[in-house]
């Protein structure tokens, strides 16, 4: 299933090693995550499920979901999607007997609930106190997910504490742009994201941007983020801190761990949280079935990785995500079944749409996925018409028949690390959910704190690069570097972001801006 | 008799089940919802191995309570008795060890010192060389402290008890004495009011005019991700103050005995993290992969002297039942709730004696 | 807006189409299909004849086929995929299109033709086909095809 | 075939018939229901089910999502290996 051409990315794997799954061996490539290699290999189901040992396999492929975490090397609950493959590799899936694949407690998933509904554990035995702890002792061994740890990691540990000016949390478009803008007057800047690579989402966005030429528009977001990271390796005050996981903020310190090794504490005057987002999932019958993947999951695997999510696909969500989607996996050579759109219009933009539907790809608007259905992985699934009430129509299902469904219903603002800084927080929908309320410089009603991208509502790319621009120019201001100069630059960056959100595709986006407007004094 | 219980936690809730019991007409009033106090926040390790006397009965007495009230209130606690082990690692520590082992047998607990290498036999990854003593108890485990606090609200409510949650006491209404308190303006009268208010406890008894001091601590958990049965009894560290257990969920639970704080807040901090890292992975070496999912903070308070504070006080009606102090909570509520009850029903009960909110060790 | 229930123009949807003599000309003439407000103006600074009109970076791109010179500057920047460059000569037709799949194409290769709405509407040839690596990995292909298909064909595959 | 369930948390397994019954049960504000069902407790810390558990106790109660709130979010946001945070400097 890895793809050998691909007409925009080139896949460069590196050297082959082999690694043991439940014993077995499978092949893989250094720099390959040990999900990536598995799904490669054939492999659907990653693990099973808490109660009900449904089968799970991969789906967010940014180490958020769970549904990836198997045994590596005798230590249990390891992310597998974020964990590269090392020769020799002993890999293990728990929660099963005698494996995820064929689970003999999958039995548990027909009849748990009948005789052992949700809440009865403490319900239920209570009467005699013999049965009571026989039961209690039973419900644990079943309770429990991770196999009990059989060797400690080998691997050299550190800790390391730098002060800075600025950190920045994320290197997707609006941390890049921010550092770059931060690092450009002076300020000394430390830049983390969790990957291997700087770019977040750009690297997974093989199409060319839209936008104006000056916000290059026209060049392929996966460029973007090669421009974007040189620009920002000219500044020798930037120290680019790669696989760093920011784990938490505390007081003004920002905690991560480094390569899996390595403790981190940055003590920072200013910082930027950029974040990015998360996929929203959708609920429907069997929404947990491998093959159930998120849109960006999918595109990691695929444009990241060169791994072919499988022959067939149904996209649910026609916005841009699930449009460009559509398109990227049929220049992989896949076959997309259906977009079904629960709005009575296409989310995204319409050229995206039309660039698939000449293609022969069927656009269900008013529609949505009722069930997906299979053993252990999907095998199809069921569409319906939806009213105007949001109702299916009886009557109106209809199958499909693919072999992977791909949920792409927008994204949900990554917002932790706001919640640990104690920002003031708001409900906007317009916005993807709860996001801070900023000033116009996208400062945080925490001094010095401030957001750029998705984190801050969910939009394009190119407004997190404008957005990252703003808050890396006021940071430096504010710690007194760049003058005159660096205010001029801010107040035309805000009236260039001003600009691009003019048009009728940025009247949500302002209409939700509206709704967290930070009135405090802001020093420039 | 009308009485309003301040705090909905497991010393509120087993007081007013109690009273509910012996006839009392009661309402729980809660200013956040259940669990938001120390009840709902500690790691529910349940032992008689206590270092205070005055303590072990009420202890032994709750771990009989543990057996009964969940058929009771049918609810499951998920109390889990797969012993406690104290282990020292300081001979000063292992002293005191010894001391206490000894205060506890001549009360009936059958706690015992065990060697080092004997502590593998219970825990088998465990690293002997961290420590120089350790002492046992099987009449010991971990209880999940939700179902504790949930199975208790059941029961009081079958027993007639309100529970408002999500309702501040604004004011505790002293008229010669108690009148009542005040929710959102609202007067609810009563002729007993009881400060279960836990941290809390030293603003109630001030807006009754009742004096108080008890310590507040803030203490910090956390949990590591899920992993089949792999530690069954409670370990607490006493040189270091670091706890550990696996919950019901399968989690690694543990923390570190906390400090006294000037102001309520719960907010977590690395330096926990880091301490709670290191004490733990010496302890337990195979823990060193697993992951820290989940910290969080809680507060406590304390009598100045380390014991309760449970009692009438110089406020005609105004009841103290608070200080219960760490790990000390969960194990001696359920008694001391009922006799508390008894307390207010009878107006005495000398069983209360040594927590009298009027004793001079705690001003 | 009917087209965005749609994902595809239907025939009183499109822009005007560009004079008879314009297409028959010898230089072909952008035909931009893109009727929706977004905020996207490469082509309009593509082009270096003033042939595109926008007001602002929202408005939908307006050809003005009279300065359109067929340079083809705006089909090779266009990320929508929306610009088709038109032309009939000898009776027949062409159009060239951004074509992004693999195999790519070659002149004198064979080409299913495809209408808006995804239906195959005949075969044509691929008579000028700009290597992939000359524009970022976006072929510009032009297709040999019957005239009255010109309005109609906006995908081809390989046959 | 695997049994249709609508899965609202991943972690903990829960179906969205689970979640609405607890709240029938009264567990009716989210911290009880996070307590009480263990959704947003599980491995991703609510990543996956937050937003579910928000909109159903939205429709369920009546509530606005600003109503609801939001259960704290704690650190650490990706899971921290012990033998990493055991080489920090506690002083």
């Amino acid at each position: 299933m890895r793809l050998e051409s691909h007409p925009i990315v080139d896949f460069e794997r590196g050297k082959e090693v082999t690694i043991y799954f439940n014993g077995k061996p499978i092949k893989a490539y250094e720099g390959e995550t040990v999900a990536a290699a598995l799904y490669a290999a054939g492999v659907r189901v990653f693990s099973r499920s808490f109660r009900f040992h449904r089968p799970r396999g991969f789906f967010c492929a940014i180490g958020k979901c769970s549904q990836c975490m198997m045994e590596v090397d005798g230590v249990p609950n390891i992310r597998t999607c974020k964990v590269y493959v090392r020769d020799g590799m002993q890999i293990r899936t728990q929660n099963s007997k005698p494996d995820a694949e064929n689970d003999a407690l999958a039995i548990f998933d027909k009849i748990i609930d009948t005789v052992f509904p949700h809440g009865s554990h403490y319900k239920k035995f209570n009467k005699s106190r013999k049965v009571r702890e026989f039961a209690t002792k039973q419900m644990r061994k079943l309770a429990g997910f991770g196999n009990p740890p059989k060797s400690i990691p080998d691997i050299e540990t550190s800790y390391e504490e730098i002060e800075t000016d600025v950190a920045i949390i994320g290197g997707g478009p609006a941390g890049l742009s921010a550092a770059i803008h931060a690092a450009k007057y002076g300020a000394k800047v430390v830049l983390m994201d969790e990957n291997n690579y700087l770019g977040g989402q750009l690297i997974k966005q093989t199409h060319r941007f839209f936008g104006s030429a000056r916000h290059r528009a026209g060049t392929r977001g996966i460029r973007i983020a090669q421009i974007l990271e040189e620009e920002l390796r000219q500044y020798e005050n930037v120290d680019i801190r790669k696989e760093t996981k920011v784990f938490g903020i505390y007081g003004k310190d920002v905690a991560a761990v480094q390569k899996d090794s390595k403790l981190l504490r940055v003590k920072a005057k200013k910082i930027v949280i950029a974040t990015g987002a998360y996929e929203r999932t959708l609920i429907f019958e069997n929404n947990d079935l491998p093959g159930v993947y998120g849109a960006g999951g999918v595109q990691t695997l695929m444009n990241v990785y060169g791994i072919k999510p499988g022959n067939k696909g149904l996209i649910v969500g026609s916005g841009n995500v699930g449009l460009i989607l559509t398109y990227q996996l049929m220049q992989a050579g896949v076959d997309v079944a259906a977009i079904v759109e629960a709005m009575p219009r296409i989310g995204g933009y319409f050229v995206h749409a039309a660039k698939v539907r000449r293609l022969g790809v069927p656009i269900y608007t008013r529609h949505t996925i009722v069930k997906a259905f299979g053993e252990k992985k999907v095998e199809g699934a069921v569409i319906a018409q939806l009213d105007d009430r949001w109702q299916v129509i009886p009557g109106s299902e209809k199958e499909i028949e693919c072999d992977f469904i791909c949920v792409a219903v927008g994204l949900s603002p990554a917002h932790e690390l706001l919640y640990h800084v104690n920002a003031q927080m708001k409900f906007v929908p317009e916005l993807g959910g709860l996001v801070p309320l900023r000033t116009r410089y996208n400062e945080t009603s925490v001094d010095g704190v401030y957001v750029a991208g998705d984190v801050a509502g969910i939009e394009e790319a190119t407004a997190a690069i404008m957005e990252g621009r703003i808050a890396g120019i006021h940071a430096a201001i504010t710690l007194g570097y760049g003058g005159d100069e660096a205010k001029k630059e801010l107040e035309e960056a805000v009236k260039d972001l001003e600009d691009f959100r003019a048009g009728p595709f940025g009247e949500r986006i302002v209409c939700g801006l509206e709704k967290c407007v930070l009135e405090k004094e802001v020093m420039i | 008799m009308r009485v309003a219980i301040i705090g909905g936690g497991v010393m509120g809730l087993s007081t007013a089940y109690y009273l509910a019991k012996m006839g009392a007409d009661v309402t729980v009033f809660e200013q956040k919802y259940l669990l938001y106090g120390a009840s709902g926040r500690n790691s529910g390790g349940i032992t008689p191995m206590i270092d205070k006397k005055e303590l072990i009965p009420f202890a032994v007495k709750s771990l009989e309570l543990y057996d009964t009230l969940p058929a009771e209130v049918d609810f499951n606690f998920l109390f889990r008795k797969d012993g406690y082990i104290k282990v020292a690692a300081s001979e000063e520590d292992a002293e005191k060890l010894k001391k206490d082992v000894r205060m506890q047998n001549e009360l009936g607990v059958r706690s015992k010192i065990i060697e080092p290498d004997e502590v593998r036999e219970f825990v088998p990854d465990f690293n002997t060389s961290a420590i120089t003593l350790a002492s046992y108890c099987e009449d010991s485990g971990v209880i999940f402290p939700w179902p504790v606090v949930w199975g208790l609200a059941k029961g009081c409510r079958e027993l007639g008890v309100k529970i408002l949650d999500q309702t501040r006491v604004e004011e505790v209404v002293v008229e010669g004495g108690v009148k009542g308190v005040k929710t959102n303006g609202e007067l609810h009268k009563a002729d007993v009011v009881v400060n279960a208010a836990g941290a809390w406890s030293n603003e109630i008894s001030k807006m009754a005019g009742a004096k108080l001091n008890n310590r507040v601590v803030k203490e910090e958990i956390c949990v590591t991700e899920s992993i089949k049965p792999y530690l069954d009894p409670y370990i607490f560290d006493v040189t270091y103050g670091v706890y550990l257990s696996q919950s019901a969920r399968g989690e690694i639970v543990g923390g570190i005995v906390g400090s006294e704080v000037e102001e309520i807040d719960t907010r977590s901090s690395l330096e926990f993290a880091v301490r709670y890292a290191k004490r733990a992975t010496q302890l337990i070496p195979m823990l060193k992969g697993l992951a820290m999912l989940r910290q969080w903070a809680g507060v406590y308070d304390e009598g100045r002297d380390g014991l309760p504070v449970v009692g009438f006080t110089e406020v005609e009606g105004f009841v103290q039942a608070n200080g219960l102090g760490r790990h000390t909570g969960m194990i001696v509520a359920p008694a001391m709730g009922r006799e508390l009850a008894k307390l207010i029903i009878k107006g005495e009960n000398p069983n209360l004696k040594p927590f009298s909110p009027s004793r001079p060790t705690i001003a | 807006m009917k087209y965005l229930e749609r994902g595809y123009l239907e025939a009183d949807e499109l822009p005007p189409f560009p004079p008879e003599e314009r297409i028959n000309s010898k230089k072909p003439v952008a035909y931009i299909e893109c009727p929706q407000s977004i905020p996207c103006s490469p082509c309009y600074e593509s082009c270096r004849f003033n042939a595109i009109e926008m007001e602002n970076i929202n408005d939908p791109p307006k050809v003005d086929y009279e300065k359109c010179t067929g340079c083809m500057a705006c089909i090779r920047v266009c990320p929508g995929l929306a610009i088709f460059m038109l032309q009939v000569k000898e009776g027949r037709g062409y159009v060239t299109l951004q074509y992004e799949f693999l195999p790519w194409l070659e002149k004198g290769d064979r080409v299913r033709l495809y209408n808006r709405r995804g239906e195959e509407v005949g075969e044509g040839v691929v008579t000028w086909a700009l290597k992939p690596e000359r524009n970022d990995r976006t072929q510009l292909v032009t297709i040999e095809m019957d005239k009255d298909l010109i309005f109609e064909v906006r995908a081809v595959r390989k046959r | 075939m695997v049994k249709e369930r609508k899965i609202v948390c991943r972690c903990e397994d829960l179906t969205e018939e689970e979640i609405i019954h607890a709240i029938e049960e009264g567990y009716d504000n989210l911290e009880s229901l996070k307590r009480y069902t263990g959704a947003t407790t599980g491995a991703c810390q609510g990543k996956g089910c937050l937003m579910h558990i928000i909109r159903i106790l939205s429709q369920k109660t009546g509530k606005s999502p600003e109503e609801i709130g939001v259960t704290t979010q704690r650190p650490p946001v990706n899971p921290v290996p012990l033998y990493v945070l055991s080489e920090g400097d506690a002083e």
